[in-house]
């Protein structure tokens, strides 16, 4: 074949693309197991060769031409490789997770997903990204069908058009890209141009990556679609779709001011959102839609700080997100319901389960020694030193959300208190979903008290503390009030779960009045139609059938009336064809 | 049977005039109007009239519907094979000058022209034959295995 | 309406947990209570003393974080309970509850 | 023409089949007339190569036949003359590679739907079929495309016809093509007869030099009637009612067939005589082409909107090409070089795509009788090959990288932002987006029933395919991802073709 070819396939996402057709053809969840798992280490050993580089020079790999283009399958600086490596690190865990879970389709989709987001963050520009997030956005599409029922199967739909719809926006962005300098670069881009006026290729390439990136109104396909796959597919999605666009951003939006305002309603939103919603992998798709929104802010601060605390938090939320879905995917597994108002008192049969629901809300709410301390207290100290306050209120408002949300909701209300009838279950989580747990909160664990670990990976060098008398403080005393607020809420039985049910949001709009619209204007045009239509029929046949009352029978007509029809609509347009030439004249 | 003797008398002595007629056609056409297509569909006629005089089973028992496909391919092959021989000669497809290339009277254009013409004919003949079988030949109601 | 507000509570005697006893309960509440007092008193200590270094003028008040935990709290519960009263719908509002049942895909799912 | 033994190569592709046809009718029902039209497409298919790589690098080649070209210190011919640029040999080159696989494709399906004493007759009306598509393509007659367009059409009728042993509706189908093919021949011949009256010449390249500069009436209205006649064969969207049904009922085969060559031959035809007939300077061209944008449009939105809600594959297929011919017409209406490229790309790439869908459909209405929804669920349990083949072929329809389909759209946008019409650039973008998304939903409604639907209890085991027809279709399959790395073909020559055919004066003349 072509250059184009060879460089894609230096690409390790895409090798381990090619692992997960492979791993489709393998008879049996052990082995699709360890081939995903051997291709996982295999590829990350092919990534780790490649080493690393600065951001301001990066190693160019496998280039080729498509149709006069330039394309760059793989660019390494110290950017793309922590991304890298943090979805090798969750396609290993997720490997093992579903271990005796994952069907056949979710072990082979998921590596072909992890394959795609890997592909994503290494592509060196932007029509090898295009190429990567489509694939990562039609792999995932067969994992939220995985979750197996019709509701999964309409989730799956609309979560494929929005998917391709951001597909489609990078697409025509990148296309206006080309047209516009004939270059394909992913490299910092503005949405404003020189002269002050919108930039529209930027533009639609930011809502493309926005889309994914769960952007407020745009996000509603995420807690959509996230509850409805399987107990593994939940796992899988968590951890790549969202953070690579948040990658994309990092690199193609970075100091780009509306993401500040953007990441800020986001943060904040989100947890209302969380409170709200009944579904406990409902609540972890607006928690993880409001970490999102720390991300966003940092790289909308833009500096080199912020830039890091974005990145780390990507890395430590893919984790212990991963790691709280991972839980609920347990207890769904066992309990077989994951309505909040079903179920409490879980530690009893499920106590490591909830140890690790425990770990993943210390980690998340930020408590010191756990990675979600130093990771959130980068990006909230550099909201701070550039004076960016209503960014900084917001994050701080987002860590009392995550308090309740993942604190409380997810681990208080789930596994404490006192037994309900769904919480009778057989046992704790299986072998496997145990040990990915345990390695994702030993992950946590290690990055909070070794934090120079993760920092050295990324993309800049910026010595920071985290572990300073101050943030110890201002964390604690943040989370510890808020904590004492729900308890005596609580106490006092002020609060009350949320109500069992659907939680309305964005995506009511196109699914009830949208469809009535639709429908409606359906409806209405056929109907016009259908008069306009039979009218003129009506009229013609009452001519032909005076005309042919004396000449024939009308029996062979009535036979060839569609026909009859179809070329009296062709005479149609001719005479339209032959008025527009004469008129126009 | 005596019903018909005077259709059918006529019919017997129209019958080969109209024969003659369609091969004068044909060979005419070569440089005044006729040609293959109008001899082929006289030639045809013919075989019409016997048919609605004589019915379609003596027709056929005169000219067998197994013999008409291979006219048929015969007459287009005649057309085409004109064509490649004349390409095999060394010539565009249908020059006809090739196949006598000596003469300065256009002999070959004759030639040609005579050949495909007779091709044209007989194919048309055959396929018009076929067609007046199949349709005199229908039976009331087509049944299910013939699908 | 009432109905979905319920505590999942079939609290049935004998099945009381480890984190249930009278004793257990005690003591978690004081230990919360305990490390809010350490932490507001570092805090207010720290900034009297002055190596507690704001952002802002607004968190250079003392238990800033404190307050500021506390009142978003009351926010996010108050609000949480709001809009899950204002836009919470029965569960076959968009499907039916046929559709969450899950045809049996041949694989022996668990 | 300067390649020595060559000189006979571009009145080949219709002749050898022209001259195979006849024969295959003289042969015994079974395997003889299908091993012969296989054996006859791909020679064809060899000679198509030769013939688009003579163009490739020695330019247009005309032939005349029966040596009766111009005569001295003419420019015209006086006969009947084949005139192949780049542009129609890539289109031959596409009809005879997709022959080239579906012929031996048809094998076990023509078994299976049509009575075995029709198959020499099925293979001769395949190859008539052939030649006509080719003849359309190859000549640069005007008339003479009138002669092959009827040569293909009768046969397709007929071929359409023989689905009634499955399908009675497929009489009904072939009967309402067959009255609107017959306008649709007849509109395209009256034009001719304006255009004849207005000129005195049926040769494609001087009709262009007659033309220029005539604008009246009767050249207008002959433009009309060919427009309106090949738009009705082209199933351009208000005149498309034919093709649903059409395509529906007819053997597999011959829908992969014909859904992969008709209507690319067609658009050939209106890229012909848009460009190199009428040409620029022909001013009612832009209101045709500003007509075009809005019947593209309406095509892509509205053919896919049925197809989604379609329960018969075969039927949405059918339907989605009505929509696919939409991005066709959009490229061509953008009248810049970019965009006739992109027509032309999607014309070759979505012929790869369609071939290789139908053939999958083929597949399954072999084994399970039926191009319904409901036979397609669980189906990449039971006919693993040919789901998946679909599935890849699916998203190439989509329009996903890794396959030809991303080329086209790719093409087709970076074509609409170069472009000055009424419709801002942008706005075209974004509805080729969103009709890419109309197709995302019907690809994943069929893939959807195909992986994770259950397998009906009741259903009967099936085989695979046969592996003639697996390998045939996964040729396909695979063609459309080559072509997404091997774009020197496609774009490469669809490029350079629209340049020639833009290029009207390039075009012109060029080797006598």
């Amino acid at each position: 074949m072509s250059d184009l070819l060879a460089g894609l396939i230096q690409n390790p996402g895409m090798l381990l693309i090619v692992a997960g057709v492979i791993v489709a053809l393998l008879p049996g969840r052990q082995l699709r197991a360890i081939a995903a798992l051997a291709a996982i280490i295999g590829c990350y050993a092919l990534l780790a060769s490649y080493g690393t580089a600065p951001m301001d020079a990066p190693v160019l790999m496998g280039e080729s031409t498509l149709f006069g283009l330039d394309l760059v399958s793989i660019r390494i600086d110290r950017l793309s490789v922590v991304f890298a490596t943090l979805f090798f690190i969750a396609a290993g865990l997720n490997a093992i997770y579903g271990w005796l879970h994952a069907s056949r389709m979710e072990a082979s989709m998921g590596l072909i997903y992890a394959g795609a987001a890997i592909g994503g963050v290494l592509a060196g520009d932007l029509l090898t990204l295009f190429i990567f997030w489509e694939l990562a956005a039609l792999s995932s599409v067969f994992i939220v069908w995985g979750g197996g029922t019709h509701a999964a199967f309409k989730a799956g739909m609309r979560y494929l058009v929005i998917q391709v719809g951001s597909g489609m926006a990078l697409m025509a962005g990148v296309a206006l890209t080309v047209a516009a300098t004939g270059e394909t670069a992913f490299t910092a881009m503005s949405l404003t141009a020189e002269d002050g006026s919108l930039n529209i290729a930027a533009l639609l390439i930011f809502i493309g990556f926005g889309v994914k990136a769960g952007f407020p109104l745009l996000h509603f396909w995420l807690p959509d679609a996230y509850p409805r796959a399987s107990a593994v597919g939940a796992v899988m999605l968590s951890a790549f779709t969202t953070k690579m666009a948040i990658y994309a951003l990092a690199r193609g939006f970075p100091g780009e001011d509306i993401l500040m305002l953007i990441g800020a309603v986001m943060a904040v939103a989100f947890i209302f959102f969380g409170a709200a919603a009944s579904d406990l992998r409902r609540v972890l798709a607006y928690s993880l839609n409001s970490q999102l929104g720390f991300m966003v802010c940092g790289i909308g601060i833009g500096s080199e700080l912020a830039i890091n605390g974005a990145v780390a938090h990507a890395f430590a939320s893919v984790i212990y997100k991963g790691m709280l879905f991972m839980a609920m995917g347990a207890v769904l597994t066992r309990a077989g319901t994951l309505r909040a108002a079903h179920l409490s008192g879980l530690y009893r049969a499920m106590p490591l389960t909830a140890l690790v629901a425990f770990i993943g809300a210390l980690t998340i709410t930020g408590v010191p020694l756990f990675a979600g301390f130093v990771t959130k207290s980068m990006t909230i100290s550099a909201a701070g030193y550039y004076e960016h306050m209503l960014v900084w209120l917001a994050l701080i408002a987002a860590t009392v959300g995550a308090v309740n949300n993942i604190g409380v909701r997810i681990f208080h209300d789930t596994f404490m208190g006192a037994r309900s009838d769904a919480a009778k279950v057989s046992g704790d989580a299986p072998l496997p979903m145990l040990i990915a747990m345990a390695l994702a909160a030993a992950i946590c664990l290690v990055v909070g008290i070794q934090p120079t670990l993760l920092w050295s990976m990324l993309p800049f060098d910026y010595d920071y503390a985290a572990y300073t008398m101050d943030h110890l403080i201002t964390q604690m005393q943040l989370i510890l009030f808020a904590v004492l607020l729900f308890a005596l809420a609580r106490r006092f039985g002020l609060a009350a779960r949320p109500r069992d049910g659907v939680l309305l949001d964005v995506d009511w709009l196109y699914r009830v009045p949208g469809r009535i619209a639709l429908a409606g204007v359906v409806r209405g045009t056929a109907a016009a139609w259908h008069r306009l239509w039979w009218g003129i029929q009506a009229g013609v046949a009452r001519l032909v059938k005076g005309l042919y009352d004396t000449h024939g029978p009308e029996g062979a007509l009535a036979r060839s009336w569609p026909v009859g029809f179809m070329a009296l609509f062709t005479a149609v347009v001719l005479g339209l064809m032959l008025i527009v030439t004469f008129v126009a004249y | 049977m005596m019903a018909h003797l005077i259709l059918r008398v006529t019919i017997k002595l129209l019958f080969a005039p109209i024969i003659v007629f369609a091969l004068y056609v044909q060979f005419h056409g070569e440089y005044g109007p006729g040609g293959g297509f109008q001899a082929g569909v006289i030639f045809a006629a013919a075989f019409v009239l016997h048919a609605l005089g004589f019915g379609l089973d003596e027709t056929k028992k005169v000219l067998p519907p197994k013999v008409l496909p291979w006219l048929m391919v015969t007459g287009v092959m005649l057309y085409a094979g004109t064509g490649v021989a004349t390409m095999l000669l060394g010539e565009n497809f249908l020059d006809y000058d090739i196949l006598q290339p000596d003469s300065h009277h256009h002999a070959g254009q004759h030639i040609g022209i005579i050949l495909v013409e007779l091709g044209v004919g007989v194919a048309v003949a055959s396929t018009m034959l076929t067609i007046f079988y199949y349709f005199a030949g229908r039976e009331p109601e087509i049944r299910d295995e013939d699908w | 309406m009432s109905d979905n507000h319920h505590t999942p509570a079939s609290e049935e005697t004998g099945d009381t947990g480890f984190f249930e006893k009278p004793g257990m309960r005690k003591i978690l509440w004081v230990a919360l209570l305990a490390s809010c007092a350490i932490f507001a008193a570092l805090g207010i200590y720290g900034m009297v003393a002055g190596w507690m270094h704001p952002y802002f003028t607004l968190d250079g008040l003392p238990v800033f974080y404190a307050l500021a935990g506390a009142i978003v709290a009351a926010v996010l519960g108050a609000g949480g309970r709001l809009l899950s009263e204002a836009l919470t719908k029965p569960s076959d509002y968009y499907d039916s509850p046929a559709d969450e049942t899950r045809p049996d895909d041949g694989e022996g799912r668990p | 023409m300067a390649i020595p033994g060559l000189e006979q190569l571009p009145v080949l592709p219709v002749v050898i089949p022209l001259v195979a046809a006849p024969l295959t009718l003289l042969m015994k029902p079974g395997r003889a007339p299908w091993a012969w039209a296989t054996l006859v497409s791909w020679v064809t298919f060899v000679v198509t190569l030769l013939l688009l790589e003579a163009v490739w690098v020695h330019g247009p080649v005309e032939y005349a036949m029966g040596g009766w070209g111009a005569p001295e210190g003419m420019s015209a011919p006086i006969g009947i003359t084949y005139y192949v640029d780049l542009a129609n040999a890539l289109v031959l080159t596409l009809v005879a590679g997709i022959a080239s696989v579906v012929f031996p494709y048809a094998y076990y399906s023509v078994e299976s739907e049509i009575d075995h004493r029709q198959t020499p007759a099925f293979y001769t009306a395949l190859l008539i079929c052939f030649t006509g598509l080719l003849g359309v393509t190859i000549t640069g007659d005007a008339f003479n495309v009138f002669v092959f367009l009827e040569i293909s059409s009768l046969s397709t009728y007929a071929l359409i016809a023989m689905g009634a042993r499955n399908d009675r509706r497929a009489l009904t189908a072939s009967f309402n093509y067959l009255v609107m093919g017959t306008i649709g021949a007849t509109f395209y011949v009256i034009g001719i007869g304006l255009l004849y009256q207005a000129t005195g010449t049926l040769n494609m390249l001087d009709l262009h030099q007659q033309l220029m500069g005539q604008s009246n009436r009767m050249v207008e209205a002959g433009f009309a009637f060919i427009i309106t006649g090949i738009g009705l064969k082209l199933a351009m969207v208000p005149l498309h009612l034919w093709l649903p049904n059409a395509y529906c009922y007819a053997p597999s085969a011959i829908s992969a067939f014909l859904a992969a060559t008709a209507t690319k031959v067609q658009v050939y035809i209106i890229l012909r005589f848009m460009f190199s007939v009428f040409g620029f300077e022909f001013a009612f061209l832009e209101v045709a082409l500003n007509a075009f944008i809005v019947l593209g449009i309406v095509g892509m939105f509205y053919a896919s909107f049925v197809a989604v809600f379609r329960d018969n594959v075969k039927q949405m297929l059918a339907y989605s090409s009505i929509a696919q011919i939409g991005y066709m017409l959009l490229g061509i209406s953008f009248g810049t070089v970019d965009g006739v490229a992109a027509s032309l790309i999607h014309v070759f790439n979505h012929a790869l795509i369609k071939a290789a869908l139908f053939m999958g459909v083929g597949c399954v209405v072999l084994r399970l009788g039926s191009s319904n929804f409901a036979a397609f669920n669980g189906l990449a349990k039971r006919m693993p090959w040919t789901a998946w083949g679909l599935i890849i072929s699916g998203l190439s329809l989509v329009g996903v990288p890794l396959t030809v389909g991303f080329i086209s759209k790719w093409k087709l946008m970076e074509a609409a932002f170069q472009t000055q019409t009424f419709i801002p650039p942008l706005l075209i973008v974004l509805l080729i987006g969103a009709s890419s998304l109309l197709a995302a939903i019907y690809i994943g409604r069929l893939a959807y029933a195909m992986l994770l639907q259950p397998v009906p209890e009741d259903a009967e085991p099936v085989k695979e395919a046969p592996h003639l027809m697996r390998i045939t279709m996964w040729i396909m399959v695979l063609a459309n991802i080559w072509f997404f790395f091997q774009t020197d073909v496609t774009v490469g020559v669809a490029t350079r073709a629209a340049q020639a055919l833009l290029d009207t004066g390039l075009g012109y003349g060029g080797a006598y």
